[in-house]
């Protein structure tokens, strides 16, 4: 049975044009990499977006394996703009393998 | 002017775009794939820049130009200011929404531009090749401007100052459009000729496709929009009416044709959707997207391709028969 | 026939449709991204839709396509009632998954439609311009047939009806064919210039393309399918021949031309795979797709692009000479 | 130390012509938004698919984040189309930041 | 109240070309189906990457639902690849409804 | 020489190529969505197979096309070997990475092909059609090789080996390319007549807008390239400056035209950065992408491009002069 071991996955949604901001927040805190998913729609308090790449409205999910400990330091340093930047963060805990990368 | 107006209806560009805003109202399910619009956005900022720097190869440059460009950057830079003044005491916007919106009007809209010089290709009063520089270098100074106007009194960082002045200045359609601009110029028409297939011929019914794209997705943010006040939608037609006649007046004035006149018109009238929305999101994230695009591509960009091109071509041949 | 067979077999467009079989049955990796294979079947839909148009605009409107439009719907409303007992009967499908195959069969297949439309255009018997019309009227009536047979004695909430009507007459792919069919005429040739060098001169380059990718699918969901039973399989190609058959001699008995009688021929053969798919996901979600898109994509399609143009066209001349 | 609330985080996988079916009931039961996530290809009882968007044969994941209540209330409404409908979903316990908004 | 039980949810980030031995040893572990979501672009120990589709060198996320057992078999059978092939396995505990199919 | 290498800065091609360059190195946020960038490069490929297939069957086959094809394999096979050497003791990469970027330099490049074809077309020395299917066969055999360097000693499952082999053989540009390559020798000139529109002229253009997202791609890889140690950027100039030199002596050996013998040492200056690199993924999963890719897409493309084509070119000429 191999072991595993426990890390956070964060998972930040941000309109695409923020994403560098994001990545630069999660390399601040010291995290070994991220990875980026596209979201093709969505539907919020400020209404509905369907397949907006051309006005720079579509979003995109910045998602992130990382200790507890740098996970809650990135929470910590993106609190601040996350309503401002409209943000939604959501983190779990995750068994993964080769914990020691991260 | 009316048989203006009606020649542009019957041209398969603008039916197509009616087409989009008509499927979309009726809540058809036809869209185009975000990657095919993207890609068709890129290709008609390479081939209009292409063609301009084409142009001014063959015309070569001279003070006309100079003045043409010196006006633009300064009706981007000025525009803003009323249209903040307007935003703030009539539609009640908060100093950021105001800031956001006024850049967008500063702005220019690449397509409206597209648009304009094929309708008024057809009316036997191309505009100038150059015009092309003169829609690229109007892009980014409004955003300045707004950006000024809605953080009166802030200051960003240094990192964020940084990467937001190289999203400004470098922003993808300003970084092609003078790229395949000074393209143009270099290659000249010979060279011009091995891709003329792809970037002219091809050029309208691309038009076409991209104009039904932006029909659905102008008539869906509409569709959706919560944030727009009656005030708001007032000032969505105001504003291109007066800055478009002010361009026309101004582009008379500093002499040029009818055709470059009216373009500059058009410019002057049209909002940006595209490079000053990606801009705000990073500059003015606060803003709220529900409210500066709904007026500028659901309101604005309709009336332009719908009346504005035609109103202003009418105006420049009448100033330029005065 | 032979001869006509063979000249399709030389014809690009036949050639990398069978690229493609043969690139997926050899499990290659070739793959065309999806979104350009999404935004190439909406190119071929607003160009054949335009080419009608404009076609109809010269030669104006009269009896004849009155009577063609109204067979293509009776066609379609008839045809899913025979299917449906062969699948059930002979093929032992249940009630949902039999009434959901019948509606594709019933409906008709834009892509076998353009290729007929320039297989016939290179044996020099071109359809008539209204056939376009004619498809886009055929589509969906085959899908309310279909409804009916598969929902017998149940019902639908009122909200689910509404949206399944809208998405069943106001799909994707009727709305772009009718509102192009539309703007050809309004355009007419002289508006039709412009954009000719992209839908025109470009078409058939594009549809190798296209067929391509629909060879690679076709190929990749035969070799996946494992809901096809030989008897279904048979049945995918009798309904072909049988319904093209009939198509073909009703044509010809309304008066039209060989080139459109052939043509309605191949509307009645063909099966949807685009339109009708995606309205039963929505209306018959219990419905399984291995059956209906293996059946008409992977079995009806090739044998239409492959033998049933040749054949229909051939029995076209037959009666006509006759 | 930012603190954080614990919400549900739901997710669909579902045939993409019926998003707007489930995005309905994600209203329906009062949760404040929805993301669309593509899906390219996948396996599983009636056989493989890949890149369909021609046919409309490909799906999507529709994510959403709520409350408990919200959540096990949407499970409910789904419940009965779950199998008819071949959707897929699963829900876990995540962490969020700005929890009133859910 | 609908009941839901208790599955894994497997989520495996991988090089595009490499998709299918990841599928592959998902069958071999009995597995009933999964899915792959896009990456568009990413960053980790070796650098940077973004919407590389053209060389190959994109990568996917390949999602499965199973039992516990079946998936700690398939971790069993992963782990040696996991660092020569650059995989970078996550999985956690999430509720389904319809449990018996997994 | 140096007349040739400015006539071709001055070809839209190269200048686009330039400007991605510039504008990556600007890092502006300029990018082609992945799908069309994806549907160039196919459409390109079934470009260059078609039109070279076609002039083959103008041409008809003889014993000089053979021994093409025999010197492409073999300097395919060859190739990785010498490179291998090199990159062990001068850059001290392991077997591993030594044996993945060897396969890369003895595979080639299409688009540095693509590229060469219309700027010797632009010199007046067009490569000969079969040079087509040269191209194709270069690709794998230096796969194979490179898989031997690098896995001396250990040995695959079968089950791997299977998949890998079909990687291998039948890539998507290998059964694209000779797939075009034939359905042109089939279709012959009155049959590509119909697809010329899209195939022929609007080729330019897509390599216009194709290069641009290349240039973008490989100054990027550049900036980020973190394993790049001076002595593989030094190999990555030499390797297609020896190689390069080699292919066109053997062409002009065998007997080939200046223009083909120009080619034939493109395509062997030339490395992969679609079809090794994907295949690699696969087979040598261990080797860094962020070497391989960054050699021969970063440095080496951009020189070939730039510079390699022009020096090839004079040097074949130079060598029929004598
Ligand atoms: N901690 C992480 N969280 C999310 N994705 C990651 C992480 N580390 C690496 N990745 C992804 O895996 C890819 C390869 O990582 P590496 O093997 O570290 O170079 C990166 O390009 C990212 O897309
Ligand atoms: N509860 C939610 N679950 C998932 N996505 C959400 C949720 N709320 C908002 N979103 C996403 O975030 C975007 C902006 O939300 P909002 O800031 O509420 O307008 C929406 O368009 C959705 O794409
Ligand atoms: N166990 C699973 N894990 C992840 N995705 C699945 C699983 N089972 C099915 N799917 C997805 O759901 C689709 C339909 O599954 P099925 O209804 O079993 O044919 C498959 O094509 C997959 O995309
Ligand atoms: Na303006
Ligand atoms: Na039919
Ligand atoms: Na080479």
């Amino acid at each position: 049975m191999i072991e595993t071991v426990t890390r956070k996955r964060i998972e930040i949604l941000v309109d695409s044009p923020l994403v560098r901001r994001v990545t630069a927040a999660i390399e601040a805190a010291g995290i070994s990499g991220w990875s980026v998913i596209p979201v093709t729609s969505g539907s919020g308090r400020v209404g509905r977006w369907h397949e907006e790449r051309v006005t720079g409205a579509d979003k995109s999910i910045v998602l992130s394996i990382s200790s507890t400990e740098k996970a809650a330091a990135l929470a910590e340093a993106l609190a601040p703009i996350l309503t401002s930047h409209g943000l939604l963060l959501t983190m779990w805990d995750v068994e993964v393998i080769r914990g020691e990368r991260f | 002017m009316d048989l203006v107006a009606l020649s542009t209806f019957t041209s398969p560009v603008i039916l197509f775009f009616l087409l989009g805003l008509l499927a979309a109202t009726l809540r058809s399910e036809l869209a185009i794939p975000e990657a095919m619009a993207k890609g068709m956005s890129l290709y008609l900022m390479a081939a209009i820049g292409l063609k301009g720097g084409v142009a001014v190869a063959k015309s070569g440059v001279d003070l006309e130009i100079a003045l043409a460009l010196a006006t633009g950057i300064l009706a981007s830079l000025l525009m803003p200011l009323l249209a903040y003044a307007a935003l703030r005491h009539f539609a009640r916007l908060d100093q950021i929404n105001a800031g956001a919106v006024a850049a967008h009007y500063g702005s220019v809209s690449v397509v409206t531009f597209v648009t304009a010089n094929e309708v008024l290709g057809v009316m036997a009063m191309p505009p100038a090749g150059y015009m092309v520089a003169v829609l690229a270098v109007m892009e980014t100074p409004a955003i300045l401007t707004g950006l000024l106007l809605a953080r009166k009194g802030q200051s960003e960082t240094d990192q964020n100052r940084r990467e937001l002045l190289r999203e400004v200045f470098l922003n993808a359609s300003v970084v092609l459009l003078l790229g395949s601009f000074a393209i143009g110029v270099i290659a000249g028409s010979e060279g011009f000729e091995e891709v003329k297939p792809l970037f002219d011929s091809g050029f309208k019914g691309v038009l076409c496709l991209f104009l039904l794209d932006m029909g659905l997705i102008a008539a869906r943010r509409l569709m959706d929009a919560r944030a727009l006040t009656w005030r708001l939608t007032v000032l969505a037609i105001i504003f291109p009416l007066f800055n478009g006649t002010l361009g026309v007046i101004a582009g008379t004035a500093i002499g040029l044709d009818p055709g470059s006149a009216a373009a500059f018109g058009v410019l002057c009238a049209s909002a940006s959707y595209i490079a000053v929305p990606a801009a705000m999101r990073l500059a003015l994230p606060e803003a709220d997207p529900g409210i500066y695009l709904s007026m500028s591509l659901s309101l604005t960009f309709p009336f332009n391709i719908l009346f504005g091109i035609g109103l202003f071509a009418a105006l420049a041949n009448h100033l330029a028969g005065a």
